[in-house]
């Protein structure tokens, strides 16, 4: 096995271009990578398509942001496509004052689109939304005379990740609910960066407990900042 | 009558539904208090749509672990024999029938069985969630709901006028008057809870609900 | 969580009736529940539909059989769904011979299949098969103008599986490429029993590490033939 | 010239195609013996469709382990820093572009970029097992084959008459004679085997070859 790069939130933040789709693993900001959401934070990236589950949180009373929140309230985002924002009063400001694009997505149907694009396949049939106003625009295909909605793959540029632990080769294993989408976007991103808590030699993960295989992952960064 | 909202009775009535080993899905908010009242007897498992079977209790103060949460990110507890999965396989489980009930809260839940409870265009709009795979994907939809808005109109509704979540979807409704079937776009009631009478309820409900023959008035506790 | 039932191999093989759509675990034979196999092979029950990823081998030379090679052997099934049938030459006399329908599926689509009847879609658009005799009788769907397949879950009415190690609750662990098919398989029957090599108390199964979790599990086995 | 068929010839050349962390996956027979001719400055990480990745070789005698095989059902090793998955993991990573080269055995090719490798009507029906996903997921197709039949006849075609493996999908045909990629309908000859000229390669194939300009003799070793 070859090792993969070890770099810098920084330069991990230095990857993602202006204009990019880029999905962020995480679940409300737990399981989310905290260190280069910062560091792309300071940076500034513009103009980027957030794929992630929600928004985090941001309460616009108390101030208190969690998560991607921190790349929405710097509007980095032209698009999101999310699942939920309910807890981002910001996004929702954002959205409702046009500045904002915001796409929302059964959490399934967002799962499943994002393993769909990762194992080649040109798109799945889903009952989730059939009636509501998820369908419009979509083709509905009967199979059996029961209705379901054909749902399309999502890629992105850029997935950023968090895992509990990596060993040099790239190989990844995560940590209670801090799971999530995480192992999915691994597999959908034209490159992969992964932030992990603990970096370990090849060999010191067992291959049955492996979550996500080295091959999907490009670098590596150490995670630094762990709280929300 | 005066009418007294009652969260718990809605949360104690919907914790008898359940049987040892079956899978139940709280959504959050009003839904989660159903997990208070399981009775002792009876050992079901919480699946977490973020990705965990076995969903326990809250962590005592400073016990929690931030990556253990449940989908409202408050930090919880896995059960013992519990266990993680990611999100497609959390989906995997709820859209392909191995979850026996979902319990989720409501905006608006209508006699054909529509639930409106993501979205009012314009105001408030927090996103679906998880919220429209578990109503497709659970054996049993449980709407969980006071049964009157502040204004003091019936969330039971003839015809959503909100964004629907699921249509046709919900199979029961509970609200702290009564239980309400819904079948052949009607709401049929089947409990009415102490002290209201099957009399008010319609007169309160602007909904077409057929009282069973066998519908009983039942003491919640 | 609650106990699951463990009961013998012969119970467990009374459970598969006559006329049953059956899945079995294994690849090659390599991670195939051997004990249950043995017993209903001496329980005969015939009729059965096998959804299995091959018929295992059977050298009709040598007289060697391995997994399911047993059960075709008996003439048990009236229909196969494989992928691969190269190593059993007893299955494809069967087919040659009339006596067995044998329909050929890409394992990639067999996998995804079982995965879709466990998981709720009504199908999914595969690229694999296209312009070849798989496409035959299916609905092609064009995807930004690129041609797919869609297929359609594949479930059935007993799963019988094999795990390493299994608590209790019936939350599973496998090992190595002993894994294959049998958490997809876990998902998609109605009925599933699980043969497992050790069987442990609820707790010795750390959550991050199950494979297949308890709910999907009806049954334990406790393994006694491991040998193919 | 006197034709001597030679597997290995074709598995050295196909070794060289390799860059270190590129993801190969390998069918059964010839294109298994690829593997012993990886150079070994280059590390690639060889995918086995059954669950793996990191396939290492074959474990001493007495080691072997029973949960641990190849596609063919022959006991290997895993090298370490590899993992296993489940089979709809391994095809997700097949079909989703994730392996780099698929290395696949022939009855026929032709060219049109067909390949037919499973079956033979009424005669010999193996099953198409992984191939038609790897030939349809991995960036680069190689068809590995000797370039004739025992009867004389080239397995490579004008037009294959069996049914196909993969439609227009592969990219590289390595017969023991020479390179041969395919792109428009054609072959082109990019490398031709010592002691094999283009002229004779051309005669003894029913098939549209175009040498390239740039078609280089190349000495195996």
């Amino acid at each position: 096995m070859i090792e993969k790069p070890i770099i810098s939130a920084a330069e991990a933040a230095g990857k993602i271009r202006e204009g990019d789709s880029l999905m962020v693993g995480g679940f409300l900001a737990c399981g989310s990578p905290h260190t280069i959401i910062q560091a792309l934070k300071e940076k500034g990236t513009k103009n980027l398509t957030l794929i992630c589950n929600d928004t985090a949180a941001h309460d616009l009373k108390s101030g208190k942001i969690t998560g991607v929140g921190y790349l929405v309230q710097g509007k980095q985002f032209k698009k999101i496509i999310a699942s939920h924002i309910g807890l981002n009063q910001e996004t929702q400001r954002q959205m409702n004052a046009g500045e904002t694009v915001v796409e929302l997505v059964p959490q399934g149907t967002l799962a499943e689109q994002v393993r769909a694009a990762g194992s080649g396949l040109g798109g799945f049939l889903t009952p989730t939304g059939v009636g509501t106003e998820v369908e419009k625009g979509k083709q509905v295909i009967l199979v059996n005379d029961r209705p379901f909605l054909l749902e399309l793959p999502l890629k992105a540029d850029v997935a950023i990740i968090k895992a509990k632990k990596a060993d040099r080769a790239g190989n990844l294993v995560y940590n209670a609910t801090a799971r999530n989408f995480n192992p999915l976007m691994a597999t959908a991103a034209n490159l992969v960066i992964a932030e992990a808590e603990e970096i370990v030699e090849i060999g010191e993960i067992d291959p049955n407990e492996v979550h996500t295989p080295s091959i999907f992952v490009d670098f590596l960064v150490k995670a630094e900042r762990l709280e929300w | 009558m005066e009418y007294i909202a009652n969260k718990e009775n809605i949360a104690k009535r919907i914790a008898k539904f359940f049987k040892s080993g079956e899978v139940v899905n709280l959504g959050i908010g009003l839904p989660t208090l159903v997990g208070n009242y399981v009775p002792k007897d009876v050992t079901i498992v919480l699946q977490s749509e973020n990705g965990m079977m076995g969903l326990g209790p809250a962590p005592a103060k400073g016990e929690e672990n931030r990556d253990l949460t449940n989908a409202g990110s408050a930090p919880v507890t896995v059960q013992i024999g519990g266990c993680f999965f990611d999100s497609a396989t959390s989906f995997g489980i709820i859209r392909g029938g191995h979850v026996d009930y979902t319990v989720l809260g409501v905006l608006e839940v209508d006699q054909e069985g529509n639930l409106a409870n993501y979205k009012v265009p314009g105001k408030m709009v927090p996103g679906m969630g998880g919220a429209m795979d578990l109503t497709t994907g659970a054996r049993v939809v449980i709407a969980a709901t006071l049964h009157f808005e502040p204004s003091g109109a019936s969330r039971m509704k003839r015809k959503c006028t909100l964004p629907l979540t699921a249509a046709r979807e919900v199979n029961v409704v509970v609200t702290d008057l009564g239980l309400f079937e819904v079948m052949g776009d009607r709401f049929y009631l089947t409990e009415c809870f102490e002290p209201y009478t099957p009399e008010w309820i319609l007169e309160k409900t602007d909904a077409d609900i057929v009282v069973k023959n066998d519908c009983r008035i039942v003491k919640i506790d």
